[in-house]
């Protein structure tokens, strides 16, 4: 039984060509696609035990993480994941339209988005809360996009973190051209290069724009990480109906590194995401990172994830958790006490109190704020739409409408 | 009059179910899957979850893998495999899983399947049929509420249509699938699962023809022409009228390219008013047409011009803001006024 | 009075040069690369082949090819990353060989282009210029000689312009440019070399706004508007006309999104006829939204019925045909006829 | 300094990133560039010189081509080349409105459409004149396209010849979709399999379209053979701005195999092709095959390729003319003799002649022409526009106009 994982490319004209892998029926029955191992080509230094794997490679790019720095990085996966908990309850409740939850994805977005420098720019899928976190972005900020009062509001300059993007790969093109542009300003050639990391799922490595990014930052040597969050599934469609083979290697037939990290492990993520950041500081970008990882809850708060999976599978990744592993590490090396834990906690608690308190509290926007900002310099026509639709409106003030 | 569908079906036919536009159109795509083995769905998603709105649902366990296809996401290769397949000889049914997503797909489509009959003289038929699920109203994020279907329209060799209630979504669904033409086939979704709307279809009636707009109410001050979502707006206007005192007429387009104009000239002839509902931003749009086209063929039978409730020039506004951006009620009946009082 | 350009010059000026079109809109990227560093040309063959039309010619040679850049052949590639170079601060020109090849990029237009300045209400501009050489008459195989132009304008958040000859060419691009909104530029490609359109280009003059029509030749039995490639074909119409009495009156659109209609309406009002013309199909196009944004402005001035001089609602045909098919002076006195006889 | 050539994958996460190879000034000035020598992994069995290289892989696949096969592959090529020629003289006159040469990619097309079965199809771009004639279609029939008198007009269906496609890469996805439906319709699994093949060039390789093809030909086994015809050139941009890599190792990120052949050698184009063929009749598709060859004369006849290109580039490939290397193969073996490529150069005369006195004998389309087959089944609107246009000329009959 060929699965994705041990399907090797045959060498150009020799031997038979392969078919696609796909799990047997039983398999999936089993909830035992094979998609829960990442494969000997994973990149890990946390195990899910927390046990620290050495790496010539990348135990450089970590040196100076010590016990304090993880606890921070634990800090922030588990604020992170109590604020995407707050959120989906708070959809539950009917105070957001629709919650896109990251559990399961906090280590893949913590590790990378702590790899980032300010000058640094990053542009975001839609699930990316996380990354937001790192960059500065109140939680608070991204709520107005769920809860349909705005499209999203915060400082992309300032924060170096682009509106989220819902077209499927669309914003791989956009980063692209970031990055170029980086690239044509003379950002790159040393250590203290600028690059930009763009974020997409599994299912998005379909979409002939990624495609597209990938050349032209390939051509343009632009200092772009792609970075896959292959969480193993596209809403109710698996990988494989969207490739034969594991996803980094895709980066195979344009010319530029591919590598697969344990997604659910912060510190391999920060330490690969700063290893290619680096190649592109230094001009020898685009890098494809696929992080292996996987959506612990629904696609988002309409979707019913019973319809197409079985809970075995979520059982078997349960025991990958992200943050338990880092808990483990700290509190097994003595890097942090009950106290720390207990702490952190609280924090968090606080954290999803105050993001509740801001949702519930969030106005709604005037009716004006249609029109507005449609143009940077206003359309007379659609002005004189908006001075016809508050006059309209102004003629119901007083009645009983 | 209120001339729902309703009133023309012999309940007691054990046959008729009382559907949502929803499950009309799944039943639709079930009878044209069963009718004809070349009938195939593809789309992501479509399979076994049934589509994001279960319009598929249960296909693909009873039809196969290889007759309801989960595809890889990207919409380009959705329609142009589907060329592909219909120049194969198979009739296959793409769903776009939101309208906002079209548009990755729109080279296929302006580029192969609008021209390829026109291309070969006819020697090459594509009968594929892009069902998508459109307009606003259901607290969306963005890219999930807009109403693109006027794009198509301008496009030259596509057909498109849209359905407002369960017996038309049932029959014109496979009336599409039969025809021998691309059909963009527009679905208001807002109105899927309501139960408001449910109606019982008979699948032993005879459908109107699927390239015909309808009167659905009778009236004599002015005519109100809508289609989709929008029908329903137009028609609890006329129904808010009525109580006033006004007679609205109102028309369903059915199809929105070609457009059958006929019944609106004969009715603004009688009404001489005419207003045009969509929830499209109304620059360069359908009802556009419909307006330089009335105001033509009825140049003298106008008592006013004909006025348009639609979206505003703008993008689809933070869904918040919906109820101020779509026509509804109000906005119909105060142009209604308007022309009225020209 | 024939209101060409022209005659406001002076000649004597050494800056002034007599130009096409083409060379216009050469001279004018070239100006607006000069003044900012920030412009960037992109596309594909516009470096050293200066483009399949020439119009960037020379362009790479004397700014290096990091402002100058031939493109991988994908046009969602070439708009999508002129999003981004934007976002960064550049100030993006595209190329699209031919409007027949933008629909690759149709999903990057509408889905980022339009609405970034929306969705992040002003705090991201895309100051992005798309250049589009449109229009037929130049005996091209197919996808060289569409109009795609009224499926931009229906698009909020797009501008759309149209040039028609060489001063607002060199004007208009260099416009274009310093907005900071995204501008699809459409190019009437077959007037791009034409020596008969030549006119005196002077750097120093003051330009007219770039969202505004003009009245091109005044008249007083009716009105022609058009835009692009067709304000030629109403400008000989109307000298047509004027030799057996009949007086037109000649408004290039120049804007197509947001329109300017003030000058038509005001221009029906005295006349009470208007005729649009446009290479494109009608259906549901920029002429259908002049014809009806007119007959609600001016119900009570029109003598006649807003007609249209269009493509026909079918894909381009072979170009053998394309004489039929494109308006031209016959087409447009026949309709100036019917309306003067409505 | 790094070619597309010489340029390797690294494996993930060793060694540093690569950056585009592209060539150097002096390269480019000297006419050097690296794209004329096809490399080590080209697959040939017919040197530009004549000589039979043996190949324990593709010998089997043209173990029936004799000398007198060899003959007719000649006589395809010098006859697809003569008509290639014609028309081009012909658009010089003003006969056609334009013209796309195949110039030098004769072997690549007569020897990957001689590898095609009746039941096989085929999905062509537009410079497969040379396909379509192996396809059985009357190359008259082509130039109705370029006379701008219609938009092809052959039997698609009985000649198993898609209509010539323009827009760059859409026909690869057109092809992907039919050869699912071979697929579906049981049509593979033996000998007796059917296929597809698709042509596009080097510069289509970066458009979305040809991506999703390849996602969707490798997701679903399609038995597709994805041709593309590397001429080097996309009007005036070198292969270098599409690709960091040789173009057939795109195939590695996909997981299906990638092969480079010389495109100038109808003999190893007829192998290959028969071999990916096989692959995809037994169910082992989808093969991609770069054709290794070049565009011999501009790209259209609009282009000028002396805006572009040196002639020195032009000089090196005319020493690896397709149709030569067969003539001196045959000639030195005794294949052919003096009376047989007369007899060729006679019959390919008499051909171009037949041609041009079509094409100078070919009707316009009526008016009616516009309105004709825009639908299946008519739409009222249209009729009543042709009605009105249609009668709007009847007023002109007699008139002086
Ligand atoms: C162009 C486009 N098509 C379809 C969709 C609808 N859609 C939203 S998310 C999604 C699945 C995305 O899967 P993946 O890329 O794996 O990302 P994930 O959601 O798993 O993070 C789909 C089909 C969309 N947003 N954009
Ligand atoms: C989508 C699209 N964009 C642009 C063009 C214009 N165009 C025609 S051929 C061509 C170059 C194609 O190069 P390649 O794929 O290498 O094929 P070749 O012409 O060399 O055979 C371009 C840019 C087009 N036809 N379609
Ligand atoms: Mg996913
Ligand atoms: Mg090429």
């Amino acid at each position: 039984m060929s699965s994705p994982e041990q399907w090797t490319h045959p060498e150009p004209g020799a031997g038979p060509a392969a078919t696609a892998a796909a799990p047997t029926p039983e398999q999936v029955i089993a909830g035992l696609r094979t998609t829960s191992e990442g494969g000997a080509e994973l990149t890990q230094l946390l195990t899910p035990e927390g046990e620290r794997i050495p790496s010539a490679q990348f135990d450089p790019y970590v040196s100076d993480v010590d016990h304090e720095a993880l606890r921070g990085l634990y800090r922030d996966m588990v604020l992170v994941r109590r604020a995407d908990r707050e959120s989906n309850a708070m959809q539950r409740q009917g105070q957001l339209g629709i919650w896109v939850p990251l559990l399961g994805q906090e280590a893949a977005q913590i590790g990378s988005g702590r790899a980032l420098k300010p000058t640094d720019m990053a542009f975001p899928s839609y699930r990316e809360h996380g990354v937001a976190y790192t960059r500065g972005v109140d939680f608070r900020e991204l709520l107005g996009i769920f809860r349909c009062t705005d499209h999203g509001g915060w400082d992309f300059k300032r924060h170096g973190f682009h509106p989220y993007t819902i077209v499927i790969g669309n914003q791989v093109l956009n980063a692209t051209g970031y990055a170029m542009g980086q690239k044509f300003e003379g950002k790159v050639g040393d250590d203290d290069g600028e690059a930009t990391i763009t974020y997409f799922g599994d299912g998005a490595t379909s979409q002939g724009d990624v495609h597209e990014g990938f050349v032209w930052a390939a051509v343009y040597d632009a200092p772009l990480v792609f970075f896959c969050q292959n969480n193993q599934w596209a809403i109710s469609e698996p990988t494989e109906r969207q490739s034969r083979l594991p996803l980094y290697q895709r980066a195979r037939g344009y010319g530029f590194p591919g590598i697969r990290v344990d997604g659910n492990d912060v510190l391999a993520c920060l330490a690969v995401t700063r290893w290619a950041l680096e190649q592109c500081r230094h001009g020898n970008g685009p890098v494809l990172i696929e992080a292996f990882t996987y959506r612990m809850d629904a696609h988002t708060t309409t979707d019913d994830p019973t319809r197409y999976r079985l809970s075995d599978e979520l059982e078997e990744w349960k025991l990958k958790d992200p943050i338990e592993r880092v808990r483990a590490h700290l509190a097994r090396g003595g890097g942090a006490d009950q106290a720390f834990f207990d702490q952190v906690q609280a924090e968090a608690d606080q954290f999803a109190a105050e993001l509740r308190d801001h949702v519930f509290n969030m106005p709604d926007p005037p009716p004006d704020r249609i029109f507005s900002n449609v143009y940077a310099e206003p359309s007379p026509v659609l002005e004189a739409q908006r001075r016809e639709y508050l006059a309209y409106l102004d003629g119901f003030a007083g009645s009983e409408h | 009059m209120t001339a729902t569908m309703k009133s023309t079906v012999d309940v007691s036919n054990s046959a008729v179910q009382n559907l949502t536009i929803g499950k009309a159109i799944n039943l639709g795509l079930r009878t044209a899957m069963e009718a004809d083995s070349k009938v195939i769905v593809l789309g992501e998603d479509v399979g076994k979850l049934g589509g994001v709105f279960r319009i598929t649902d249960g296909l693909q366990k009873d039809f196969g893998e290889q007759r309801v296809l989960d595809t890889p996401l990207a919409e380009s290769g959705i329609i142009g495999t589907a060329v592909g397949l219909a120049v194969r000889g198979f009739r296959p049914v793409c769903e776009i899983q939101f309208e906002g997503f079209i548009f990755p797909g729109f080279d296929q489509i302006s580029s192969q399947l609008a021209k390829l009959h026109y291309r070969t003289q006819g020697k090459i038929k594509v009968p594929v049929v892009i069902r998508v699920p459109y307009g606003g109203g259901i607290g969306a994020v963005e890219h999930h509420s807009e109403s693109p279907e006027s794009l198509f329209a301008h496009v030259a060799g596509l057909k498109v249509v849209s359905c407002s209630n369960p017996v038309d979504a049932y029959w014109m669904i496979q009336q599409a699938i039969t025809t021998d033409d691309p059909v963009l086939f527009f679905e208001p979704k807002r109105l899927y699962h309501s139960g408001n709307l449910k109606a019982p279809v008979d699948p032993s009636a005879t459908p109107d023809p699927l390239f015909a707009s309808r009167v659905v109410r009778t009236g004599t001050a002015a005519t109100l022409v809508a289609y989709g979502p929008s029908v329903k707006v137009a028609l609890d206007a006329a129904t808010a009228a009525e109580e006033e005192g006004t007679s609205l007429e109102v028309i369903d387009l059915r199809t929105l390219s070609p457009l059958d104009l006929d019944p609106v000239f004969e009715s603004v002839r009688r009404t001489g008013r005419l207003i045009a509902i969509s929830e499209a931003p109304g620059e360069s749009s359908l009802t556009s047409e419909i307006a330089a086209r009335v105001q033509q063929e009825c140049f003298y039978s106008l008592e006013a011009p004909v006025l348009r409730v639609t979206g505003f020039d703008t993008p689809y506004p933070p869904t918040k803001l919906e109820e101020d951006y779509l026509p509804d009620l109000d906005r119909v009946l105060h142009t209604v006024d308007r022309s009225l009082n020209w």
